[in-house]
């Protein structure tokens, strides 16, 4: 991928999660999360231009960007009472479920590859509302049909929640969740690739559409937005990755 | 009473087969009294990390110190996976307790309010209930009817962490990062190394006082200066990412790990 | 995102018939907002004092504000026992759920995390399990057998607290006073009085954010200056003991409390 | 009573609380408890002087004499830790069984007389080794066979518990509470009052030695150390009550 094609491609991640953020007013990031940041800050700078309310972003692990005092139980906290809306996942593994697996392939506990371990996934999916599934690989062993592991599970009708999966998005394509019947949605296909792309390389099954729109690229005064303002934003707490976001 | 020791005298209170308690990366980690760990010859430790560990662990482990683990997860951040961590499970050499973050703070909350358990909420789905069969599902006493996971008390015997700053009476600077009251709440004892002791009393103002420790829960602070590195301290330094990036690539292999360490004591020793 | 309004404003925003969680009189109590409260003709409240309060609680009783209280003491401290309150009790004109302080904390934590209730330690044998059908004790579901007593959570309408100051950004400083911030991680909505608004950001440094409940849980906050007179406020001013002594006089009658009441509502109007 | 009578009863409280505080390392003491404060306070001078392990005193509701930094909760939270060693209660009632009632007379909830609350007994009467039941008033209003209100139970044998009564300290006598046989032992009666004196007022039965010895008084040194270092270290926190202890 050419420096070009791969800002345009962080630029469109960018433009598709402000989008999936739309209404929120607090959404926490990771701390080694930029893409999420960056579009929890283009969201965060549209509705300053446009008088919409205010967002607040938590970024774990910075201290400049945390609202918190109470240390490192009150995300969980206060996602628990209802005051985080939005937040991201990833996954070793995800399987068509909506389930993700954080804890690695093979037969626990001994593990042909082990990842780092569950986080706080296991609690947060039930929590947060909108947890958006972000994991640019897009490939079958990603991809799966059913998790090794269900670090967290993305439906549990025995039990009440609040919160749970709203979309996948990878470098491919965006699918939506529904909860109802515990499966993806293909919504829609990113510019350079096909539905058929999609299919080949997602281990799940999936609904779609008839016809599979484009997912839209950022419009001029959006990816303005995201080369100016944006950039500066993120190089405060994502050096790194703001200078990968400069105009090749 | 707070004693103040030496580094040394700080981790020879430490038995071997001892529960220890650790703060994640950035919450002030004590490398200073890992590194005198292992150079004790310290085995068995049950490490106990909130709610996730990366260097330190994977030292701990590497080294032989740590037998058990109660994570949520083992991490170099950005510098990539722990690998004698993962060298570990595969080997089938250490005992690892899976857990998700906020059912370590729950299980410490538990042992700080004298109460055998915690119930916490979501988790219900998860395989860590098939793995931690410590963990109940009950059905709520109170309220509407509808399943709860409770967590049982964490009661480390060490809650061990690196701060800022201590006074002579023994109370520790501890800022925002409030799980390090937590785990010495929770713990039998708590040994914690610092930059510097201050000639102040932390505890003289209201806005000082509201981020210490006291030192009715401190046992022991030994002055290591630099004692995070190369992880990062608050207010102090950043992390040291090439050493970081260093160790990850060292580490992939147990001669290439064997040698970081040699170069980590020796220098621990040069500062000391 | 917090809103900076009048006292009027501030508690025109309480409904009738909710509940009000309120801290230990040392602990910043908004006896401002208690004031315009009464003034504006609030009744049917249900009173959650953290644990226990004492002229605040006695005026919203005696003024019928306050139609429900739970609590684990109301007392005048030096000042004797809690006229209304003892006046009110004998009447049968409110509902009390009389408690022990650390079950409202624990309540008040089942909120905060989110969970129905709260396991806590003792109280077994204590005659408030027979007046609190509400607790129950039940066999612990790990460790060793055992009887535990659960409470549920206690999810306030609101929190209403004086500190003595908060940024332009919403943070409020509260020291040590760390129920505070348990009051407002529990409740639907908090609204603080504060002696003054500061240009500085309360949440710059780590040791003024320690103090600090962050904007995120504060939903309106007004200027009082003095406003928890006649009790004390920690940095700021002491207990005015000779006006509650006049209060604890004067409030052993009816007519005397509406005398009492009648001067403290015009001297806040003066002040406002 | 005159004033030196008040004084030297003011003494010998101070002396026999210090006593039951022997070995100690944290007692916890209320806002409005001079008494048992100054107890604590000879307790730990005594140890200064003596060389033995220091005692630390947190007196509620002081901020100069406060070690706690997490709100109200934290002495609740301690005591359960096992990290305070004595606590004082007293009571409206307090019975044969060591039960007290800090809630009122007569049929709960609309009672004949309503006292404040149960405040923290019942919690901290399960989690306190020494609990000192300190009242002032010896009569049998106050020490009733059957509390109307059990606040806190003494003994519970159906849960295992590290707390409970110690010690029953009142203007005549020091009673000894046995946790086996759930009932009190009459230890001494304080000078100028007799073995009689103690039955006519006590509301409840209890087991007595067959000689019942007095109180000791305070010897010389305690006695001056009362007046001196200790009410100066009361005045700080207790300035009335240090100036009703200055010499007649």
């Amino acid at each position: 991928m050419t420096m070009q094609d791969d800002r345009a491609r962080k630029e469109l991640l960018i433009t598709v999660i402000a989008g999936l953020l739309d209404g929120i007013r607090h959404v926490a990031v990771g701390a080694s999360s930029p893409i999420p940041a960056a579009g929890a800050m283009l969201l965060r700078a549209r509705n300053e231009q446009q008088g919409k309310p205010p967002v607040r972003i938590s970024i774990l692990g910075s201290s400049r960007h945390n609202f918190f005092t109470n240390g490192g139980v009150e995300l969980f906290d206060c996602a628990a009472q209802g005051r985080v809306d939005a937040f991201f996942l990833g996954g070793g593994q995800i399987d068509g479920a909506g389930n993700i697996n954080l804890v690695g392939t093979g037969d626990y506990p001994r593990m042909d590859v082990r990842w780092p371990g569950s986080f706080g996934s296991a609690y947060l999916y039930h929590l947060v509302p909108r947890v958006i599934l972000f994991r640019e690989e897009h490939s079958p062993r990603v991809l799966v049909p059913k998790v090794d592991f269900v670090s967290a599970a993305a439906t549990t009708p025995e039990v009440k929640r609040r919160g749970g999966p709203h979309a996948l998005l990878t470098n491919l394509a965006l699918f939506d969740f529904d909860r109802e019947r515990g499966g993806f949605r293909l919504r829609s296909v990113h510019p350079g690739y096909s539905a058929e792309d999609v299919r080949d390389r997602t281990g799940f099954d999936y609904a779609m559409p008839e016809i599979v729109p484009p997912t839209p690229a950022p419009d001029r005064t959006t990816a303005e937005l995201i080369r100016g303002q944006i950039r500066n934003e993120l190089a405060e707490c994502y050096p790194e990755f703001a200078r990968t976001m400069a105009a090749a | 009473m707070t004693e103040m020791v030496g580094l040394q005298a700080l981790v020879a209170s430490i038995e071997p087969g001892q529960s220890v308690t650790i703060p994640v990366d950035r919450a002030g980690v004590s490398m200073a009294a890992t590194a005198a760990m292992i150079e004790a010859g310290l085995t068995g430790l049950h490490l106990v990390c909130v709610p996730i560990s990366g260097l330190q662990a994977d030292l701990l482990i590497g080294a032989g110190v740590a037998s058990s683990v109660e994570t949520s997860a083992v991490s170099l951040g950005e510098a990539g996976g722990a690998p004698r961590f993962a060298a570990a499970i595969r080997a089938g050499s250490i005992r690892l307790r899976d857990a998700t973050c906020p059912a370590i703070h729950a299980g410490l909350l538990a042992a700080q309010k004298g109460v055998p358990f915690m119930p916490i909420a979501g988790i219900v789905g998860s395989d860590l209930l098939e793995v931690r069969p410590d963990w109940k599902v009950i059905d709520s006493p109170v309220g509407e009817p509808g399943k709860v996971v409770v967590v049982p008390a964490i009661t480390p015997d060490i809650a061990l962490f690196h701060a800022p700053e201590a006074d002579r009476f023994g109370n520790v600077r501890i800022g925002r990062y409030r799980e390090l009251a937590t785990m010495a709440y929770a713990a039998r004892r708590t040994l914690v190394t610092v930059e510097r002791i201050v000639e102040r009393d932390l505890m003289a103002t209201e806005d000082s006082a509201a981020g210490v420790l006291p030192a009715l829960y401190v046992d022991a602070i030994a002055v290591a200066e630099n004692g995070a590195w190369p992880l990062p301290l608050w207010d102090e330094y950043e992390t040291d990412g090439a050493e970081l990036a260093r160790y990850a690539a060292m580490a992939r292999t147990d001669e290439g790990f064997r040698a970081y360490l040699s170069a980590f004591l020796s220098r621990g020793k040069q500062v000391a």
